[in-house]
């Protein structure tokens, strides 16, 4: 029985894993199918490479940041343990949150799509995914620095973020905010004759859509890491939310399907950090709060902001973040149907926190590696395509 | 001998290669191509940005034609690709001094 | 103990829910590589605005016709009971039901496609979902109006249809079948130059039948709804039926790769029905049978009947469906090496009701919506395409 | 209790098998991207039709030779009784092992693409899944012929291959060089003028690459075959090797984004072997050492070698995973942190055995095949390209 | 009646577009081709494998004009399209004998 | 100055670009066109629907050459293009009236 309980913790861990992993895939085909087509390849080889250096980088470093296991240097023999002792949970725990951690530069890569450098965005994912990241997801989901509980004493309930609204999604949109500040838009996007490009497929970008989508129920629903406290409510809310923001997208957007195809996701973003305390209703609200905010505020950071920001990672993943968090406060409230045991206070506070720490943070990143080895493309690279300037081969042959 | 260059709508191609087979000009090269003039382009939009398309596709024909099936050519290819709409394309005639079936090596009319 | 067994049950409805979720991302691809290049964001936009239309009728309305609960509008707190009830299993099992319920119009997508309007789309979605699809859905899996206790009296037996060959996918295509008459044929399609259209894309049309495919297994072995009820044999019929499929298309079809990749898919609607009660080899010859009948009612549709059915989901939901339907009162029985307990009077009788039931049903919602707002582009929208059309964009941009 | 294990059993193993199969639908998307663009429907034919073939081949002949048990025949009722005992758990078993066994024709095709025969290639397809894989995978992971009890009496271990490195990965590409060799480079790869050809798409070959990475962890976890065996440890020594793997193609390869997407192919195919006794640290270093050997030996096989191997399937399976036999000795030992059990002579005798009746079994099935029926198309339908010559229909049509 | 037939660097195209329309000339049928010449192609690199991409994408112009605007045209054209680097393009004028607007059968300079 | 246009089989266009090489002809631009002829298409087949692929893909070459060296670039394509099969192509050769290389503003001989 507790053999049994156990092989399936395992199990249940891994599958949000593996969902989670596939996601990445996602995060690929969102951006193949949304930059330009000179722009393709990198966009690929790009979010794989990330994994591999953000799986690296948490192994080694992040991962101990936020929970105190240094695994990968086998401190205390921590890691030689783990390998046997419960059918090796601990291992896959590891793995389902760095697939985690790993979103953050998944996420940024969206953002700074189509002109910046190979080596020095890996070097970015580097000190992102062992710094930057761990260092707030420990506070929230570990208790670090004691900051939930001076949250808690002041608001009377921690920093609600149940899968990551916040943790996940909101550093990743806002570290994605500060690199595309220091960045800098596409040549050719603003300006007297400047203008937006339309998506080179917008198939790839369904296709993207819909892997992320699909995945997100590993996201969430696995977030409980324990099959014994698994939620039916978590799955049914992430669907209201996901529905709630194709619903808003789609009137709003007027069928747009760059729009469309955001909406399930501007949805899951949201829902992350109140999945497990707000009803039903709440979370078709909050999806579909979502899916408008996204579409107001994609349009709004394009154009009176004028931030270039490819995919919309910011709005997305920032915004919808915040607002997720924000209404985990709002619709977990006993008063309107949650299960409570939340506090908007605490979930105001956690979020500035959350944000102020991902913009910094990303900034003090990218700061250093634009003065030190340079994170943008020539004008003749971009020009010509990140494909061919640093992959030396186009996405497609002519047939 | 002339080559015809014609300019039209395309779905018009079927029916201007009908009517040119019905006087015996079965030979023709055809491309894609983009036409600008007084037929207006469209207008897209994505996530809230306008695209303007400003160009038409249109397809090129190319005839080589002798001196004696010209006019009959013109007429043919006039009739079949109008519509009275705007937009309906084009029609030049140019010389040619010299035509050669690459496989045979004939020249002038016999290379066509 | 207990609680493992519920967590287990919500883990393995919500592994259903998720394959057959991902199974929409098939749909979707599906007809976007089938039809042609001007209406393939129209596909792709559609499955996606009709899965959350979907959502909210099943939610309000129709999962309320078929099995009682009107979880939308929490009557006797169902939905507060629901959340915290055995982990939420029961909104999980709304969850797995609702995506098959969404089926319905991402079946009805592939005939209308490249001609229809959107908003009317989604409205006969609405009605769909909420009422026709559940009418029929509840008489068989629910009780419902003693329907299920009229046939076992008279044959001996209810009608057994495990996972829906007709409930779902008869269901899907006969409607299918009333909302294309209803429609017309595309412009130019028969006539005296009447002709067909290449698919735009074979790898798209195969990447959604892949997905078909792999989530199918989700769509039949969690309609066992427990884990302890989990047939391995539900499984390998599957697979025998998919396998059959493929080989009677490859060869009757003469490897024609649009052949080729529906022949899997018929095996399986046609396997739905009888998955846990025939044996492995009688799936396999199910499988067969569907593979055939497709190929041969493809054509036979498209040429003697003239019925413009782009992907041709009549002949796939709806024939093999009901195939499916037979010959689970055929193989299920114990001469065949099946586990009996099944009636071939019972199946003809089901079939005949769910068939007329949801022509009658699609009749109907399509006739009042085509007397009302229209349902059909105009000449000039149909043949400019329904992504510039609707959506004011085209699926790819050149390079 | 015991039902519920028995239930969780098949619901793993059955996971493992959906899993699988859609790796299935990876090797369809990798071989799409690479061949050119007029043969990419024939990949997806192939690969789909050849599953069909390999599931029948294998349950009514290669299973019974692998394991004993003929289940297509029935003989003993061993059908029968599989199809309701223990929740027909041998029945999913089956489909799981079937998954695998039908890997074998999907490596082979990736080597031979662009100029092999159709219906030939089934028959093949046939042999090899009936006899020439189940021969070597019984002597190996069911005892057959006492192989194993020769090994461990000589070497103090049997042969250790946890998921195939050799017993799949190894016989299939062995089997595809040999099948390479027969039929030849593709008409214009080698001689004065000779060239090799850039892939049709690299956005469907990452896609394929993506299908197969997440489908592995089903591939390894999920060969533990009974939930109480899963062990967390496969699944991140799965992930170190990938993440190994990604990072020495990146580095070693130069961000090429095929060497890149096959990075992790690599690494997989490496740690198959010894995925449950090595280290984490030991399987990076695995997957780093089968990034860069696939690298290098690409270029080796393509440049020194001139074998035609489209898809470089042998320098991915067979020689990648050759080294993850031997690696699973070296590194599983208890002194490198592995958790012991392994001899290096094992590996060494086991893997050469692997490799010996791979080459051989696969040189005698396509000689036989090709002396007979012929294997090759001819030049003027390799020009004109599998896909019109094949199937008569090109992949996409124009806009 | 001329035809100048322009070979342009692609980023080009909406610069000779705008210049032609400052003198009235708006009809014009572009298509994408593929040049040689001075200006070389370039290297790509695929798992060890170079392929050799030795064209250059360019825009072919094709404009019919009356005699009297030729000489202003040509002129707009290559100050528009000339960047001073190799590859900028050539112009060629070749002679037409006979124009005519298909929707209403107009011809010579009427039908442009 | 005279511009040769060949419509040649795709497949010969490596030979025909290595033939022009060796007379010092280096500048050309190509397009990718469809022709039809007396080489007949073929049929494809999906789904038991038949698709008639009535035109074969051509590629277009057109070339700028002075007069001296036409003869001589006329007979290196016909020997580079030829195989003897239906469908080799034609080549046709039409006067230029002006030259102008853009980058330069060089006309006639010079521009080449
Ligand atoms: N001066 C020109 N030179 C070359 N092509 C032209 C010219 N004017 C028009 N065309 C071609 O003819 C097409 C139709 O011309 P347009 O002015 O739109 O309509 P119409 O043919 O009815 O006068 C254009 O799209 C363009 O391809
Ligand atoms: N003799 C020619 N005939 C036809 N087109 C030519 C000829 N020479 C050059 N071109 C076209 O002009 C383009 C530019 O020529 P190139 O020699 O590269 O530079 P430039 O125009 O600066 O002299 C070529 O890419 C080709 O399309
Ligand atoms: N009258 C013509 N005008 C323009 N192009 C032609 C003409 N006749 C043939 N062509 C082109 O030449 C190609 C070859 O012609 P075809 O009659 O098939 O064979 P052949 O060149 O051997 O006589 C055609 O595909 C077409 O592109």
């Amino acid at each position: 029985m507790e053999q049994l309980t156990t092989s399936v913790d395992v199990l249940f861990i891994l599958l949000g894993a593996i969902l989670v992993l596939f996601m990445h895939a996602g995060f690929a085909f969102l951006e193949v199918g949304t930059v330009r087509h000179k722009n393709q390849v990198n966009a690929l080889v790009k979010i794989l490479s990330d994994l591999a250096v953000s799986t690296v980088a948490y192994f080694f470093i992040g991962y101990g940041i936020a929970y105190g296991v240094f695994l990968g240097f086998n401190l205390d023999g921590a890691l030689t343990t783990a390998m046997s002792e419960r059918s090796g949970y601990d291992l896959v725990k590891f793995f389902f949150l760095m697939t985690f951690a790993a979103a953050i530069p998944a996420i940024v890569s969206g953002g700074i799509a189509e002109r910046a450098k190979f080596y020095p965005q890996l070097l970015a994912t580097f000190f992102l995914v062992a710094l930057v990241y761990p260092f707030y997801e420990g506070m929230i989901w570990n208790g670090n620095f004691g900051v939930q509980d001076a949250i808690e004493s002041m608001f009377g309930a921690p920093f609600h973020d149940f899968a990551g609204s916040i943790v996940v999604h909101g550093v990743g949109g806002w570290i994605a905010l500060a690199a595309i500040l220091l960045l800098g838009a596409r040549e050719g996007r603003y300006g007297p004759r400047g203008h937006q490009w339309a998506p080179s497929s917008i198939p790839f970008l369904a296709l993207g859509a819909w892997i992320l989508t699909v995945g997100w129920f590993g996201f969430n629903v696995m977030s409980a890491q324990q099959v014994e406290g698994i939620q039916g409510l978590v799955a049914v809310n992430s669907l209201m939310a996901m529905v709630g923001g194709i619903l808003a997208a789609t009137f709003m957007g007027d069928k747009d399907p760059g729009f469309v195809h955001n909406g399930p996701l501007a949805g899951l973003v949201a829902i992350c950090a109140g999945s497990d305390v707000v009803n039903p209703l709440g979370a078709l609200v909050i999806g579909l709060v979502a899916g408008g905010l996204f579409v107001w505020a994609f349009k709004w950071t394009q154009n009176k902001l004028k931030v270039d920001d490819v995919l919309g990672v910011w709005p997305l993943h920032g915004l919808c973040g915040v607002w997720g968090a924000l209404a985990a406060g709002i619709f977990g409230s006993t008063a309107l149907g949650g299960l409570g045991g939340v506090s908007f206070g605490a979930q105001v506070a956690g979020t500035i926190l959350g944000v102020a720490l991902a913009f910094i943070g990303g900034y003090v990143v990218y700061a250093l590696i634009k003065s030190s080895v340079g994170i943008r493309l020539t004008k003749e690279e971009e020009y010509e395509g990140a494909d061919l300037a640093i992959h030396r081969i186009r996405s497609t042959q002519e047939h | 001998m002339k080559m015809i260059t014609a300019i039209i709508k395309p779905f018009k191609l079927d029916d201007v290669r009908d009517a040119l087979h019905e006087i015996n000009v079965d030979g023709m090269t055809v491309s894609e191509v983009k036409g600008f003039g007084r037929q207006k382009g469209h207008t897209e939009m994505y996530r809230g940005a306008e695209y303007v398309v400003d160009f038409l596709p249109k397809i090129k024909i190319e005839v080589a034609v002798s001196g004696e099936v010209l006019d009959q050519a013109l007429e043919a290819i006039m009739k079949a690709a109008a519509t009275g709409q705007i937009g309906d394309g084009k029609i030049f005639v140019t010389p040619i001094e010299q035509t050669i079936r690459i496989r045979t090596g004939e020249s002038g009319r016999d290379a066509l």
